[in-house]
C-alpha cells in the first residue's frame, strides 16, 4: 500500500488513523523474552498488531546474537515488507542493516535501544533510561532527605546493556545532586532467579539498608522474595518498568517497595502504530505536525500509593 | 573430550603410587582416590573462606551469611547431584536449567494453585516431580532406545522445554499464592532452612545411593565400561533411562525450590542454570567421561561456586571483574584438585 | 545337552555340541570364528540361521543376560572389565550381592576373597581399585567373575593367553574342579599343549565352518590338529639361531635404569641381530622396563642409549626418532585406532613419510600397507577395514606390520604372539628371527618361558623388578628359570 | 558422554553390514560410513528447503533470500571447522563465542583503529586474529599440559574472555570507522558477498586439512585413540595445542567477519555462539568423543541450522513454538542422520 496516490499529508484526526487503510506488512524483530519486560513487549506488540484489521505482522524470533537479527532485517527487506519496527540487541550492531533497510525505501521504526546512525531510522521510540535513574533517584532523595549517612543499594539490571549503563548513571547523578550516593551495588539480569540470588547476597553484605532501587520489577518479584526470605523491612525499595505485580505490591501499602519507575513495555506496540502511520502516510492526531516525528522519548513518571490506580490499568503483567 | 588421555595415561601414574601392596587396608580403601581430590577441593574452598573472612571480616563469616551462601548453594547443589550421577555414567544432562522452568510454570498454574488449594499444596510439589521425571524419562527414551547423543537430546530437551514453558506461561510470572506452601518452604527447622535441609537430604540420600546400592555400582560400570556392563548382564538401557530420570526428579526438586525461594513460576527459571551444575560436577572431580562419580566432590564444587558468588557480592566487585575472576578460580580449583589427586594416595601410604 | 548352531556371517556353518562335565576345546586359526561362535552362544550376536538348544530344548537368547539366566557364564576373549570399580564389585557385576538394593559389602568382599583363593590368588585384595591391576590380574578378576554364577556350562575365550605357566596351572586345577561337579567348559586356545592337558573333546573351526566336531584329545595326534585348523602342515619349531657376528655393535645400551616404585638398576646391552628374552612371571615389571626404555614412562634414573646415542627420558618421540619401535602389551587400548582402517593403523608412526609438505599420499601409505599385509598373511586382506573388525591374532600383526614399514633398528616386543594361532605363531617366530638376522636389535617379553628361551639368544630373568640373571638362553630351561624365580622371590 | 555406547556397540552393527566381501573398492572406501550420514543430512536439509519452498514459495526460493542464509551460517560455519577439529581430536571449545566477543572489542578499539586507518585495514584483522589464536593458545597450553579437562579449562575461559572483554570495552559498543574495512567485508565476488567467500575458503582448507595432511591424520589418531598415538610417537600434547589455537583462530576470523557485519565491536558479539556451533559439528556426524570428524557434515549441519531459522521467520510462527519446534527437528536430524549411517553402507554395496 506504500504507493498510495495520497501523497500529501492527512490532516490527522482520531478516527481517521483508526480507520482501515491500505493493508500494511510490518516485520518485528526483538530480543530473545529472557525476561519478562522483553517477554510483554512482544505481547503487547502482538497486541497492537491485532488490532488492526490492516496491519499483517511479521515476528521473528527473538535473539540476543546480533548476527542473526540482521540476518532477519535481511529477510524482511528481501521480503519487501512495508515497515521494519526493530528492537536491536545491540543499537550499533543492527545500525548497517537499518541503513540499508531505509535504503530499500523501508521505513524502519528503531525501538529503546538506539542505533549510531541518525539515517537508520525513520521513527526512534524511546523510553527514557536516564531520566528513569533521575526519577528514582529523586525520589530517593526526596525520602531521605536529611540523612546523609543514609546507605543506597543498586540492583541493576544486565550491566553490559546500554541502557542499564544508562539507568545507573541517572540514579548516580540524582543522588550526587542531595549528597548521596550508592553504597552496594549489584547486578542480576533481569530475571526472577537473578534477582533472588542477587539479593540475598546484597542483604548478607549489607547489615542495614536505608534505600534500595531495584532497575526492573519482573526481576523484583525475586527481589521481594529474597527481603522476605531474609525477614529485613528497614529499608523501602523503588521499582523499574511498573509492572501490574509490582503496582499491586505498591497499592496494598504492606510492602517495602514504596514505588516504581515506569519503563514502557508499550515501545513496540508504540512503533506499530506509529509504522501503521508512516507506511499509510498518516500524522499523528493530537499533534499538529503532518508527519510522525523523528523521535518519541516516553516519560518515566514515578508510581506512589498515591497514584497507583491510574497506572494500574495499562501496567504490564510480567 | 580430553580426559580420555587423563583416563588412558593416568591410571598408571596413579599405579606409581600404590604398587603392589595386597594389604587390604580399610581406611585406605574407604578413602581410595577420591579423598585426595577431596582434599584438593576443600583447600580451595577453606583459601575463599579465608579471603572472605579478610575482606569482608565479620559481615562474612557470620551465622546469617553462611545460611545466605547456603541458600544459594541449595537448589544448584540438589540438581548437581543429579546430574552427577547422569555424569558418572557417561552421559551428559544440558537440559536442567529449562526443566526447572518448565517445572515451576506447570506447577504454578492457576488451575493448578487453585487444586492445590482445595486439596493441598503437596499437589503442587507432585506436579513439579511429575513434570521433571516426565522430561528426564524423554530425554532417557531418546538417549537409550533413539540412540540419540545425548548432549543432542538433552540440547534439544534444553530449547524444546523453555519454549513449551514459554508457551504455557504467556511469558508471564506466575505468583504462587498458595500460603501454606509458602510458609513451609520458608520455615526452619533446628534454625536451619528447609532449603538446606533438602539440600542435605537430597546429598546423603544421593551419596548412598551411589556409593552403597547396586544401583549405584551399576552406574559407575556403565560409565567405566559400558560393554562391559552389558556383557554381565546389566540392562544398560533401562538403567540410562532411570538415571535421567533421576536427574529430571532433581530438576523436578529444584523446581520446587526455586518456586519456595522466588514465591513465582516463570520461564526464566533455572536460565543458565546448567552451565553451574556440570561445572560443579566437574569441577568436584566426576570424570565427564564417566566411570568416576563423587557426590562429596559435587557438594564441595558447589559450595566452591557459591561461597566465590558470595565473596564478590560482600567486595563489592565490578561484575566484569568478576566473570575474570570466576575464569581463573576454575582453573585453579581444577589445577589444585589435580595436584591433590596425584599427590593424596602417596600421603596415604606413609 | 546339545547345541547346534549355524550361520552367522562371519560364521558359515557350525555345529557344536558340549556335554555336562567335559571341557571342550574349540580351535581354529585367527579370524576362523571362535569368539564369533561363543558370542553368539553367550547373547551378545543373534545368529541369522540355526538353533542353539539347551538341554534339549530350542532356545533364543536375546541378550546377555538371558544366557545368564540360563547358567551359560562366559569369559570373553577382550578383557570385560570396569577399571572404576574394585576387585569385588567386577566379580559381582550384575548379580551384586544385595538386600533390598543395598550392597553388601561385607560379604561381597568375603565371597570374592573365597573366590580369589580357589584361583590361587588369595592375595589380591577384594576392594583394589581394578584399573590398577595388570592385565593378567584382571583375567584373574574376570575369570573369578564366571565362577561367581550360578553356572552349567562356562566358556572361556582363551583366558590364558596373558597368563604365565603358574597361573595356567591355577586354572586347570579349577576347570577339573568345575567339570567334577559336572559343570561344561568350552574352552579356546591357541596352545596345543593346554588343549592336551585340559581337554576331552575338540571341535575344529576353519573359516566359519566346522572341519571336525567332538574329535577325542587322546586320539587326535597334533599334526592332524593343525591340519585341520589351517589346512597345511606346520612346523611349530622355533627357527635356528643364525649366529651374530662377532663384530656386530652394540645397538642398545640399557645403563643403569630405574623407575620408581617398579624396578632399579637395569644394565643390558642389545647388539645388531641379536634377540633378547626377558623371562619371568606374570607382574615381574618387565612390561614396565620396556615402556621405560621406551619414553613411554619416565626413567627416574638411568640411561638408556641408542647407537651411542642417550634418549631424552620419558620421551617416546625421542625413542622414535633414535629408531626404536614398541609394540605394546595392551594392544586395543595401547596400540590400535579400532575405528580406522587397517592401513593408517599400520602407518600410525610413519605416515609423515608418505607426505610431502604435509600432504598424504594415501595412496602410497596404503601399498606400503599392504606390502605388510601380504607379508604377515594378515587376514583379511583389505587394507581399509576398520581393525576392530579383526580377529585378535590378525590385530596383533598390524602392530608388527607398523613398525616394519618403520624399519627400526631396534623392536621391543611386549606379548608378540598373545592371541596369535599355531600357524600365524611359527610365521611370527620366523619373522622375528628374520628380522634379527638382517641386523634389527630384538627384545621380546612373553609369558610363555619356552617361547622366551625357543626365541632368544639372551635371556634376561626378572622378577619383581630385579634382573635375577643374564645368560645365553641355550645354557638354561624352563625350570631353571622357574627355579630362579621362586628362590628370587623366597629372598 | 554416551556416545561411548553408541561407539563401542554401533560399529558392530555397520560390520553386519558388509561382512566379508574383501574387495576393495575406492569408491565404496571413499563413500564409506560418512557418505551414508551426510546422505541423512541432506534429505533433512531438502526436506526444511521442501517446507520452506511450500510454506513460503518465492519468498523463500529466491537467490537474494540464499544469500541471506548463506551470510548468516557463514560466521557460524567458520567457527565450526575449527572446532571440528577440536572435537575430532576428543576435545571440545566452549570458548568460541566469548572469544569473539574478546577480539572484537580489541580489534575496534580506539588505539587499534587509528593505527589502522594510518598504515593498513589489515592490521585490524591481524589482531583480531591475533586475540583469537592467543586465547586458544591458552586454552591448548592447560589442556595439554595444564591436565585440566577441556570441557573446565575452555569454560573458564568462556567466563573470563567475556569479563576481559567488558572490561577493555568499557561495556560500551564501540563503532569501526575504518571505510576501507568495512568497504572490504561487504564487497562481492561474482555476485557472491565476501562473508561468503570466507566461509566457502575455510570450510575447503578445512576439508584438505582434515582429510589430506598429516595434522588432519594426528588429530584423528588423537582423537580415536590418544594413548596408542602416544606411543606411536606422535606429539599428542603440542598437537593438542596447536589445534586449540586453530580453534582460536577461526574465533578471530569470525571476530573480523561480525565487525564486518555490524560495524561494531562489543562484548555481547558471539553470546551463546558456542551452542550453535557444538549442536551443527555434532549433528553433522563428528562424534563427541572424538576418531571421527567430517568437515561436510559440519557444513550440512550449519546450513540447517540457518535454514531452519530462515525458515521459522518466513513463516511468522510464534517465538515459543519455534523454540519448541527447534528442539524436535534438532532430534528429527540427528535420528534420521543416524538412519541413514546404519543404512548407508548396505546401499553402497548394491
Ligand atoms: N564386529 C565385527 N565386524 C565385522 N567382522 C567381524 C567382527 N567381529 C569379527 N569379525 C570377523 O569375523 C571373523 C571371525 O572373527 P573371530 O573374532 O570370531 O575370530 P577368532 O576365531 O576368535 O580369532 P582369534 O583367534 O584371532 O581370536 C573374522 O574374519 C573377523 O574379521
Ligand atoms: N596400570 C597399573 N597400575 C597399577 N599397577 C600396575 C599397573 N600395571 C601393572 N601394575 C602392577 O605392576 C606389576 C607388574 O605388571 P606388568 O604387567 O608390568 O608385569 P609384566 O611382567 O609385564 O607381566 P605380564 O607378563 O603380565 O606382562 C603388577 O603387580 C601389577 O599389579
Ligand atoms: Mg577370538
Ligand atoms: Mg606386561
Amino acid at each position: 500500500g506504500s504507493e498510495d496516490t495520497n501523497t500529501q499529508p492527512t490532516n490527522a484526526s482520531v478516527e481517521g488513523n483508526q480507520a482501515e487503510g491500505d493493508q500494511v506488512v510490518i516485520g518485528f524483530s526483538g530480543p530473545a523474552a529472557d525476561h519478562g519486560w522483553l517477554g510483554a513487549i512482544n505481547s503487547a506488540a502482538t497486541a497492537a498488531a491485532e488490532e488492526y484489521p490492516d496491519v499483517d505482522l511479521r515476528v521473528a524470533e527473538g535473539t540476543n546474537d546480533a548476527n542473526l537479527q540482521i540476518s532477519q532485517v535481511e529477510q524482511f527487506i528481501n521480503d519487501g515488507v512495508d515497515a521494519i519496527v526493530l528492537l536491536p540487541t545491540d543499537g550499533a550492531a543492527l545500525t548497517p542493516v537499518a541503513i540499508q533497510a531505509m535504503e530499500a525505501g523501508i521505513p524502519v521504526i528503531n525501538v529503546d535501544r538506539e542505533f549510531s546512525s541518525p539515517f537508520a531510522a525513520r521513527t526512534t521510540v524511546l523510553g527514557d533510561n536516564y531520566g528513569m535513574g533521575v526519577s528514582a533517584g529523586t525520589y530517593v532523595c526526596e525520602q531521605l532527605e536529611g540523612n546523609d549517612e543514609a546507605v543506597v543499594a543498586e540492583i541493576a539490571g544486565i550491566d553490559s546493556l546500554p541502557l542499564t549503563q544508562d539507568r545507573s548513571k541517572g540514579f548516580a547523578d540524582a543522588l550526587e545532586s542531595c549528597g548521596l550516593d550508592v553504597d552496594n551495588r549489584v547486578a542480576a539480569d533481569f530475571t526472577v532467579q537473578g534477582g533472588e540470588a542477587t539479593t540475598s547476597q546484597l542483604l548478607s553484605a549489607a547489615p542495614k539498608i536505608d534505600a534500595i532501587w531495584n532497575h526492573d520489577d519482573d526481576q523484583g518479584v525475586g527481589v521481594l522474595a529474597a527481603i522476605d526470605n531474609a525477614g529485613r523491612d528497614e529499608f523501602f525499595m523503588v521499582g523499574g518498568a511498573g509492572s501490574a505485580n509490582a503496582m499491586r505490591e505498591i497499592e496494598s501499602g504492606e510492602s517495602v517497595l514504596q514505588a516504581t519507575v515506569i519503563y514502557p513495555s508499550t515501545q513496540a506496540a508504540d512503533g506499530i502504530r506509529l509504522a501503521r502511520l508512516i507506511v499509510q502516510n498518516k500524522a499523528m492526531s493530537d499533534l499538529v505536525e503532518v508527519e510522525v516525528p523523528k523521535r518519541v522519548v516516553l516519560n518515566a513518571p514515578v508510581v506512589t500509593s498515591d497514584n497507583v490506580d491510574q497506572y494500574l490499568p495499562t501496567a504490564f503483567e510480567s | 573430550m580430553s580426559e580420555q588421555k587423563t583416563k588412558a595415561a593416568e591410571p598408571r601414574t596413579d599405579a606409581t603410587d600404590e604398587p603392589s601392596s595386597h594389604k587390604s587396608n580399610p581406611v585406605r580403601s574407604a578413602l581410595r582416590g577420591s579423598s585426595g581430590r577431596n582434599l584438593g577441593l576443600i583447600i580451595a574452598l577453606a583459601l575463599l573462606i579465608v579471603v572472605g573472612g579478610v575482606t569482608s571480616g565479620d559481615r562474612f563469616l557470620n551465622v546469617e551469611n553462611m545460611l545466605t551462601i547456603l541458600r544459594y548453594a541449595s537448589i544448584i547443589g540438589v540438581v548437581s547431584i543429579g546430574v552427577t550421577f547422569v555424569i558418572t555414567a557417561g552421559g551428559i544432562d544440558l537440559s536442567v536449567g529449562s526443566v526447572i522452568g518448565l517445572t515451576t510454570v506447570v506447577a504454578s498454574l492457576t488451575s493448578v494453585q487453585l487444586a492445590a488449594t482445595q486439596s493441598s499444596w503437596i499437589l503442587m510439589v507432585i506436579v513439579a516431580l511429575a513434570v521433571g521425571a516426565g522430561a528426564g524419562l524423554i530425554n532417557g527414551v531418546l538417549i537409550a532406545y533413539g540412540n540419540v547423543v545425548a548432549f543432542i537430546a538433552t540440547l534439544a530437551m534444553l530449547v524444546g522445554a523453555r519454549g513449551l514453558a514459554e508457551l504455557i506461561s504467556g511469558r508471564s510470572t506466575q505468583i504462587v499464592s498458595n500460603r501454606d506452601f509458602l510458609q513451609v518452604m520458608r520455615s526452619e527447622l533446628l534454625g536451619i532452612p528447609i532449603l538446606i535441609w533438602i539440600f542435605v537430604i537430597v546429598a546423603a540420600a544421593g551419596w548412598f545411593l551411589l556409593n552403597r546400592t547396586t544401583f549405584g555400582r551399576r552406574t559407575i560400570a556403565i560409565g567405566g565400561n559400558l560393554e562391559a556392563s552389558r556383557l554381565a548382564g546389566i540392562k544398560v538401557k533401562r538403567h540410562l533411562v532411570y538415571l535421567y530420570v533421576l536427574a529430571g526428579l532433581t530438576s523436578g526438586i529444584g523446581g520446587v525450590m526455586f518456586l519456595g525461594r522466588t514465591t513465582a513460576g516463570t520461564s526464566t527459571h533455572g536460565l543458565l542454570l546448567e552451565l553451574d551444575v556440570i561445572a560443579a560436577v566437574v569441577v568436584g572431580g566426576t570424570l565427564l567421561i564417566g566411570g568416576r562419580g563423587t557426590i562429596m566432590g559435587t557438594v564441595l564444587g558447589v559450595l566452591i561456586f557459591s561461597t566465590l558468588v558470595n565473596v564478590f557480592t560482600q567486595n563489592n566487585l565490578d561484575t566484569s571483574i568478576q566473570a575474570l575472576a570466576r575464569g581463573l578460580i576454575l582453573v585453579g580449583a581444577v589445577l589444585l584438585q589435580q595436584r591433590f589427586a596425584a599427590r593424596g594416595p602417596r600421603r596415604m601410604k606413609s | 545337552m546339545t547345541k547346534q548352531f549355524a550361520g552367522v556371517q562371519a560364521l558359515k556353518g557350525v555345529d557344536l555340541q558340549v556335554l555336562p562335565g567335559e571341557v571342550h576345546c574349540v580351535m581354529g586359526q585367527n579370524g576362523a570364528g571362535k569368539s564369533t561362535l561363543i558370542k553368539t552362544l553367550s547373547g551378545v550376536h543373534q545368529p541369522d540361521s540355526g538353533e542353539i538348544r539347551w538341554e534339549g530344548k530350542e532356545i533364543s537368547l536375546a541378550g546377555p543376560t538371558s544366557a545368564l539366566d540360563l547358567g551359560i557364564a562366559t569369559m570373553y576373549q577382550e578383557l570385560d572389565v570396569v577399571d572404576g570399580l574394585s576387585v569385588a564389585e567386577n566379580i559381582f557385576l550384575g548379580h551384586e550381592r544385595s538386600s533390598g538394593g543395598v550392597l553388601q559389602v561385607k560379604k561381597t568382599n568375603a565371597l570374592a576373597r573365597a573366590l580369589l583363593k580357589r584361583l590361587g590368588h588369595g592375595d589380591l585384595p577384594p576392594s583394589t581399585e581394578v584399573g590398577t591391576l595388570s592385565a593378567a590380574n584382571k583375567q584373574i578378576v574376570s575369570m573369578a567373575r564366571a565362577l561367581s554364577r550360578d553356572t552349567k556350562m562356562i566358556i572361556m575365550d582363551e583366558p590364558s593367553a596373558i597368563l604365565d605357566s603358574g597361573e595356567v596351572a591355577n586354572l586347570f586345577r579349577v576347570v577339573r574342579e568345575l567339570t567334577a561337579q559336572g559343570i561344561a567348559v568350552v574352552y579356546i586356545s591357541h596352545r596345543l599343549e593346554e588343549i592336551r592337558q585340559i581337554g576331552d573333546r575338540i571341535s575344529v573351526i576353519k573359516d566359519g565352518r566346522s572341519t571336525a566336531n567332538g574329535l577325542s584329545v587322546t586320539d587326535t595326534p597334533r599334526e592332524q590338529l593343525i591340519r585341520l585348523m589351517t589346512g597345511r602342515d606346520v612346523e611349530n619349531v622355533f627357527p635356528v639361531r643364525t649366529p651374530i657376528p662377532v663384530d656386530a655393535p652394540v645397538v642398545l645400551e640399557v645403563e643403569d635404569l630405574e623407575l620408581d616404585g617398579h624396578f632399579e638398576r637395569v644394565n643390558f646391552t642389545v647388539r645388531a641381530g641379536e634377540i633378547l628374552g626377558f623371562a619371568g612371571l606374570v607382574g615381574s615389571k618387565r612390561s614396565e622396563i620396556l615402556e621405560t626404555i621406551y619414553g613411554a614412562r619416565k626413567a627416574s634414573a638411568g640411561k638408556v642409549r641408542v647407537n651411542g646415542k642417550p634418549l631424552r627420558a620419558g620421551s617416546v618421540n625421542s625413542a622414535v626418532n633414535a629408531g626404536i619401535g614398541l609394540s605394546p602389551e595392551e594392544r586395543k587400548s595401547q596400540g590400535l585406532i579400532l575405528d580406522e582402517p587397517i592401513f593408517k593403523n599400520v602407518t600410525l608412526s610413519t605416515f609423515e613419510r608418505f607426505a610431502r609438505g604435509g600432504y598424504l599420499n594415501e595412496r602410497a601409505e596404503r601399498d606400503a600397507a599392504r606390502g605388510q599385509i601380504t607379508a604377515l598373511e594378515l587376514r583379511p586382506a583389505d587394507p581399509d577395514r576398520p581393525a576392530r573388525t579383526l580377529s585378535g591374532g590378525n590385530q596383533q600383526k598390524i602392530l608388527l606390520a607398523r613398525w616394519l614399514v618403520h624399519g627400526t633398528p631396534v623392536l621391543l616386543l611386549d606379548e608378540p604372539t598373545r592371541g596369535v594361532d599355531v600357524g600365524a605363531r611359527a610365521e611370527i617366530y620366523a619373522l622375528i628371527r628374520k628380522l634379527a638376522a638382517d641386523g634389527t636389535a630384538i627384545i621380546v617379553v612373553s609369558s610363555e618361558i619356552e617361547e622366551v628361551l625357543g626365541l632368544a639368544d639372551k635371556v634376561l630373568v626378572i622378577d619383581d623388578g630385579k634382573v635375577l640373571t643374564q645368560t645365553n638362553a641355550s645354557d638354561i630351561d624352563e625350570h631353571g628359570v622357574l627355579d630362579l624365580v621362586m628362590k628370587g622371590s623366597a629372598a
